[in-house]
């Protein structure tokens, strides 16, 4: 039962290491035809631009050329959107939390990431950062041995917990006076209605976050 | 005002000529299209602003602007990108550039120049007081 | 321990649905990409040759516009071509063979798909493929109630078994000249220098294509 439990548990790092690369070359590609294409229709506007100031005394190619221009525009402009629309759609929280837990520079990080279903591009951008902010403070503040992610999705509310031991403070009055970190969490979890909870006891620091689904508040 | 405009799509550098050539106060007083090329006009035509593409090949125009201004800390360096998202803009503006336009957004460019030489900043063609 | 492997097999299930729910997405998106920017480029290009009509006495403006031409192709076809890449790595084996025998009509299918990272494109639409007609034919011909799937990475080589019981035959002689089926397989197997095996011994028939990884065949 130990080795089938073992033998999961490489199966599903597998599986997350593959996904998690399918992910990159996704955001690769969304990228790339940001770049290439953008940069195309960006010339061909500006080649467009330029002979619109060549013909300028003439109305009726300025009328044509203008038309090219509108059209450009709209096609840059859908572009970008559906970009955009990809890039959020490659956003896995999952992974987003694992990379940030490699990178933390904390020894021990537990990340639990029990999501069914990807929640709206808005909130998992907010549960990264949060997060991002949460364990940069424990890496440079508490100099934390062990850091918890847990986030968690139940059916009205996503919750989010950060928690770090090490050189934590006694009670957290005043703190967000102190720096853009804890401020600019509360910020962005409000922003989406949600409530953002600091708290430590001397022991442990944890930061609390809980963002309510749309319309169901 | 005496202008070089430097990007390594040659498309866009005579594009640009062409549409700021035609206004009355703006010169187009050399043009490149390397980030190399930025530095050695710039001596050579002692400009009252740099218009430089961030993506280049090469020296790319953040360190052909870092070599600029450490040589002479008044240059006036204006980037040009394809998006506002470009993930360069916040180290241009630390390097010291007087701001940053949008290459689509053709009309706004040749205002923003004047309003560089009048002592401000631009992003994305909105004018700002000079931090 | 059993609950154990119940819940274990209910989250695998949930995250092969959200995952599946995020490819779908995804091609989505990359199907917008394709028609609202492609539409609007072909459009422009279609300005443009008309414009060159209008022009075509004077040689200036033929050049111009020949000029935009060019730079609308060459946007198309990087558009394009980054669409193709991206529908590409949105195709997950997993996910297809997954969807197919849900779709295949027998009772009990046994999907296995133990592949670390994406194997190219050219590999995966082989796997489904084959696995298609090899279902299709379980249920056609021998109204199979059991059918295993089973795909494994090995170093050198990428493996496929498909199984059935039911009606099969107790060997396989002259099979390849009744259909189409089995000779597209072997053409598709053999077309990426890989073989292809059909077995039978009255009880159970089998589909077996071995696919080398390039360079290392
Ligand atoms: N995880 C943590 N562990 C221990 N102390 C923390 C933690 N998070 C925050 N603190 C304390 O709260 C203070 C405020 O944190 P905050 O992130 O708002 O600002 P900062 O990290 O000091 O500066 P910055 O603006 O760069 O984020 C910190 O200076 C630190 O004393
Ligand atoms: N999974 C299977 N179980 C039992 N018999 C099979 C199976 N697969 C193939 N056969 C036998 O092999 C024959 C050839 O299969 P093949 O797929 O090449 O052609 P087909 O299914 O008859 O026609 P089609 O061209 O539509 O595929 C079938 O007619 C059937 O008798
Ligand atoms: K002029
Ligand atoms: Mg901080
Ligand atoms: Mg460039
Ligand atoms: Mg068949």
């Amino acid at each position: 039962i130990d080795l089938r439990e073992k033998n999961r548990e490489l199966e599903d790092a597998r599986v997350y290491e593959s996904h998690a690369a399918a992910l990159a070359e996704r955001t690769r590609i969304a990228r790339e035809i940001h770049d290439s294409v953008g940069h195309q229709l960006t010339r061909l506007v500006l080649e467009v631009e330029a002979l619109k100031v060549v013909h300028r005394d003439e109305p009726s190619a300025v009328e044509e050329l203008g038309e090219l221009s509108d059209g450009l525009g709209e096609a840059l402009t859908s572009m970008r959107t559906s970009v955009h629309a990809l890039e959020d759609s490659t956003l896995d929280v999952g992974v987003e939390l694992n990379r940030l837990a490699g990178q933390s520079g904390i020894t021990h990080v537990d990340v639990d990431c029990g999501l069914e279903g990807a929640p709206p591009a808005e909130v998992s951008r907010c549960l990264v950062a949060v997060t991002r902010e949460a364990l940069t403070n424990a890496a440079r503040h508490a100099h934390a041995a062990h850091a918890t992610v847990h986030v968690t999705g139940f059916p009205g509310i996503w919750q989010l917990r950060v928690e770090n031991d090490g050189d934590v403070p006694a009670d957290v009055t005043g703190l967000e006076g102190r720096g853009m970190g804890l401020r600019g969490m509360r910020e962005r979890v409000e922003g989406l209605g949600g409530t953002l909870l600091v708290k430590s006891d001397g022991r442990r620091f944890s930061v609390f976050a809980s963002i309510p689904r749309k319309g169901q508040a | 005002m005496r202008v070089i405009v430097v990007d390594d799509d040659a498309i866009v550098v005579r594009s640009l000529s062409t549409i700021l050539g035609a206004e009355p106060d703006i010169e187009v007083a050399g043009t490149g299209t390397s980030g190399e090329e930025a530095v050695s006009l710039f001596s050579m035509c002692e400009p009252d602003v740099v218009l430089m593409d961030i993506q280049m090949p090469g020296v790319d125009g953040l360190s052909a602007a870092e070599k600029i201004l450490a040589a002479n800390p008044a240059a006036r360096v204006v980037f040009l990108t394809t998006f506002s998202d470009d993930d360069y803009i916040v180290r241009a503006l630390r390097l010291g550039a007087r701001g940053y336009l949008i290459k689509q957004d053709v009309g706004t460019i040749a205002p923003a120049l004047r309003s560089v030489m009048a002592g401000q900043s631009v992003l994305e063609g909105e004018v700002l007081a000079r931090a």
